[in-house]
């Protein structure tokens, strides 16, 4: 749990709390995580070149359905329990049930520190699982009406950066394969720890710079942005011992899972939903779920993955 | 040879970076024919908006057009943005040379 | 509907990016509600500011704001600034929308 | 003490990234004392403007002095660089303090 | 040549023809560039430490004269074929008889991963031969009139970024020599396939950005665009011959020679030839001329310099 | 002292002084800073978690009284031979008084080239001298009254980024320890020199601009900016040699003692004095100290520790 990176997430969250002057320049950040976004997705098209095709196909489905579950039962719990308006229930479930790659980046980098491996498909789950929530969400919120520019949504989405930029990644990966990759790893993967703890440095002070998003229905808000990771990931691993995952593998799908996002729906959702208040979502996500998630979350995941997978037949 | 000056009006919107695509695609449909942007950080009624991070982070734009386009566009903007969206926009009179332009 | 447009003033101050803070602070002292603030370089009676190098930059700081208030905040600058730092500051009438924001 | 409020009218170049030095050293030589710069995107009848690539950016200079200045200025540059590079200038009217200054 | 970097090009450039999202940060792109500027001048210093630097000074003569010649060869094509108005047949020819330091560099980076080597001095080749392309097309423009700022279009061109960069850092690993460079290495050596793979990405989103210009005489600059590299390229590998260059260094002279400027010609372009239509250039050297050289150009002119060297007696 | 980060800054200063293009974006300049701070930080707190931390209190206290001792002695030349202005003594007193990060990366660096190796605590003094001149100076203008707004001026200082990122550095990399931080060496540790490398070239830039600053006084300034730093070299030694430094240990402590602050104390005198002139001060700072101290003091402060700490019983 004491990773070398998780101290610059504090040493950011400790700056924005004391009010420190500290701020990285915008296209550092831009920067960095570019260059996570194309790593993870190198790194995973490399695996892929090792191995057979044909069985991911009904993998990616099944992750898929596990988006679309994660979103129908977030949206439940916040207009049952929560008594949101319905819009605002539907974006908050709609971040839910999508993924962070930030917090993914955490979890492979955890694992990796502990010698523990994972299929390399699963950078191919963060990537399909990035739009199940966004399209739930904004049919929970609108129906089927025509209102909603789909197309528009389908370009945002898919031709996002993020997106684009892990599947462009695992195409170069996958293309070149190790040998071709060499010339390049001395900046995308030996780097990739060090920009990790940079990110997590701004991460820090973003995530301080959300906490007065609380200001209304914070117990609500924080209760949910613990208890709803939680189930998730028990989801996400159940969805791995049925999808056959190594330890490692259901850690990270049961991370995903977990995990909310803080980018690519947020967008999505001022210009889909834009009645929705996206100062609760985001206090949520980034104040609670992602702290949670990569300072208890991961090991936590972990641990029950170990039991899980061991025990699973 | 004297500067031939005409009236033309300029509408500002200092709004939220993430509508930058929607709105210059708003621009173009009500027929403006150019426009100026620069990145901005700012506070208001909706909070501090001056981020590292994009999502919240501002723009502000800039058009030269006729007062009335001018005046379409602030209306169109007002009903489809306004009330969701953190804005704020503003009209001023500016001299132009080459009106065929604007 | 036609628009109900209505005027203020917009006060714009070119000074030391090293003043952001400060300047910031004094105008929501001075009552002000909202503010716009944008990098920039240029040159004046206190030679070039234009730097990699952060404290040799400027801001364009833009308020939009009653005339009253405008002035006051105007004067208090002059007084507390214009001596001893980069300064430029100037007032315009603008239109606006939705006056009770201002 | 009231505000000592003169007119003055400040000039706006929005053109070509590549001839901040060679605009800059003009207004120099055309008796200008100040001016500020803004880095900028955007789009019209030269296309868009708007790159990561210095070659293809914008950028927004603002100028306040008198009025003759401004319009020797504005009719200098039209002269000089209308025709080819991508370029929109205007005038607005501004009240300084300080008038010695401009 | 399915070098790894490539594949980033065709990613920024497939980001850019499906009109993805995908932006790099401008201050992403000028830090590249400074490095790579700066790594090859550093490079190309330290060969020449430890050679003597006798024999530099006719050699830079002759690819001077080969940079002439190459702006008068298209210049003519221009005219005669082409039609075009003297300006712009002046301002296209020049960018045709300048270089262009990415596409070097990739060219630089194709011979090192077969293990080719070339010699070092290849480096000043590429800063000399920016400049004559600049001089002659403002000449065949303007003739010898005194319109032309010759004195600050001298002072942009030799204190350029570009040459600034690419002599200061010649002069730095010159100075410093192979063991005095030893510290910083690992930041110029070990990253530069790396940051020219990030280089080579937004060279994509660039090039994709210049395809319309084609709307006007869109045949013919895809014929020249294609052909002119191919012509220059032969004139190069003739006089690498006629210095006696290893089929490496021709190779790259070559290269050199087929690239065309898109930074430091189009800048002189405009300030001294501002009626010059610059779209038209731009979209012939980066829209075809620039992908033509790094995808097939390379290897073919490698290719025809190990026929011709071999058989040079 | 023909280390290669040396040449950076020479190529920096000669593109400034022939008005060359060259400009490094502004957000490189800062991620270079963000990056050096933390690393020092780190490499500091590394050393320090091997050691008790017993001793390093009456260390703190004898550096700061140095830092004092430092700024009182620069006024009282500056009042006195000077003949300055209250206020403008008093602020580029609290200049000297303070410290120079860059001017310690480059010590740092000088030593670790030779071999030399020094206590990892000289970190921890780099952080508490940047503060006595600042409070000194404004003393010294201002006097005990009320006017000065010290609370504010604290935070500027104890939570400027410069401060806090170096004691950040130094509680990650102490809580870390030596096998926490591999996994961020590659990033952090191997790409510091030529990290370094990058930043001395825009200070070469930036001490270029500054030099325009002589117009005034510049006899006096110039003599001033070379003579303070030995002096304060010759005391930092004294006080190295009280505290059983090493002659690595003493010879930074002299290079600490030397240099002077460009950042941090001249945006607290903007705020604190405004009506001190700040061209006066960075011209001596920038562009006589500084080079001075880089190209010619470090050595020079290095053979007096060898024969002074050597000498002590
Ligand atoms: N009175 C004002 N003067 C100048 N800019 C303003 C003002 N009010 C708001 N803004 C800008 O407009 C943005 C959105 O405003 P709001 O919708 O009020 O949050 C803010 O982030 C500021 O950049
Ligand atoms: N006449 C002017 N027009 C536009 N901007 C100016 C003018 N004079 C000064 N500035 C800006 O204001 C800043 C401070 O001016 P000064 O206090 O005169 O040095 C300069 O760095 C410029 O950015
Ligand atoms: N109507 C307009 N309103 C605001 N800015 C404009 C307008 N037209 C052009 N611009 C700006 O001026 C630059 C040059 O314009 P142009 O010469 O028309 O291509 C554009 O890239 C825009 O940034
Ligand atoms: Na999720
Ligand atoms: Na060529
Ligand atoms: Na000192």
């Amino acid at each position: 749990m004491n990773d070398v990176v998780i101290l610059f997430f504090l040493l950011g969250l400790a700056a924005g709390l004391v009010r420190s002057e500290l701020k990285l320049p915008s296209s550092l950040y831009e920067t960095l995580s570019i260059f996570l976004l194309l790593t993870i997705g190198i790194k995973g098209g490399e695996g892929l070149a090792t191995q057979a095709l044909g069985p991911l196909l009904p993998q990616l489905g099944a992750v898929m359905l596990l988006g679309v579950a994660l979103t129908l039962i977030a949206f439940a719990i916040l207009r049952t329990v929560g008594r949101f308006p319905r819009t605002d229930a539907a974006s908050i479930a709609a971040h839910y049930g999508s993924v962070s790659v930030a917090t993914f980046a955490v979890g492979a980098n955890w694992l990796l520190a502990r010698g523990i491996s994972y299929e390399p498909q699963v950078a191919v789950f963060l990537t399909v699982m990035e739009v199940p929530g966004i399209m739930v969400g904004i049919l929970l919120a609108r129906g089927l009406g025509k209102k909603t520019d789909w197309k528009g949504l389908a370009h945002e989405t898919f031709l996002g950066k993020g997106v684009f930029l892990l599947m462009g990644g695992m195409a170069i990966g996958w293309a070149a394969g190790p040998e071709g990759l060499a010339p390049v790893k001395a900046l995308f993967y030996d780097l990739f720890k060090g920009a990790l703890a940079l990110f997590l440095l701004e991460m820090g002070l973003i995530v301080s710079s959300q906490l007065s998003g609380f200001r209304q229905r914070g117990v609500f808000m924080i209760a949910f942005g613990l208890l709803m990771p939680v189930l998730s990931a028990l989801l996400g691993l159940g969805c791995g011992v049925m999808l056959g995952l190594s330890v490692g593998g259901a850690t990270l799908l049961a991370t995903l899972a977990a995990s909310a996002s803080y980018i690519a729906v947020p967008a999505a959702m001022r210009l889909a939903l834009p009645e929705a208040n996206p100062t609760l979502s985001l206090a949520a996500v980034l104040g609670v779920s992602f702290p949670f998630n990569i300072l208890a979350g991961i090991p936590l995941y972990h641990w029950l993955a170990s039991q899980i997978v061991g025990a699973a037949p | 040879m004297t500067l031939q000056l005409e009236k033309r009006t300029v509408l500002t919107v200092i709004t939220e970076a993430a509508m930058e695509k929607t709105m210059l695609r708003d621009l173009k449909q009500l027929g403006v024919r150019g426009y100026t942007v620069l990145d901005a950080r700012g506070q208001g009624s909706r909070g501090v908006r001056d981020a590292a991070w994009g999502e919240a982070a501002n723009i502000r734009i800039e058009v030269i057009c006729t007062r009335a386009l001018a005046e379409t566009v602030l209306q169109d903007f007002l009903i489809r943005y306004y009330d969701n969206y953190a804005m704020v926009a503003f009209l001023q009179d500016v001299e132009i040379v080459r009106p065929d332009k604007f």
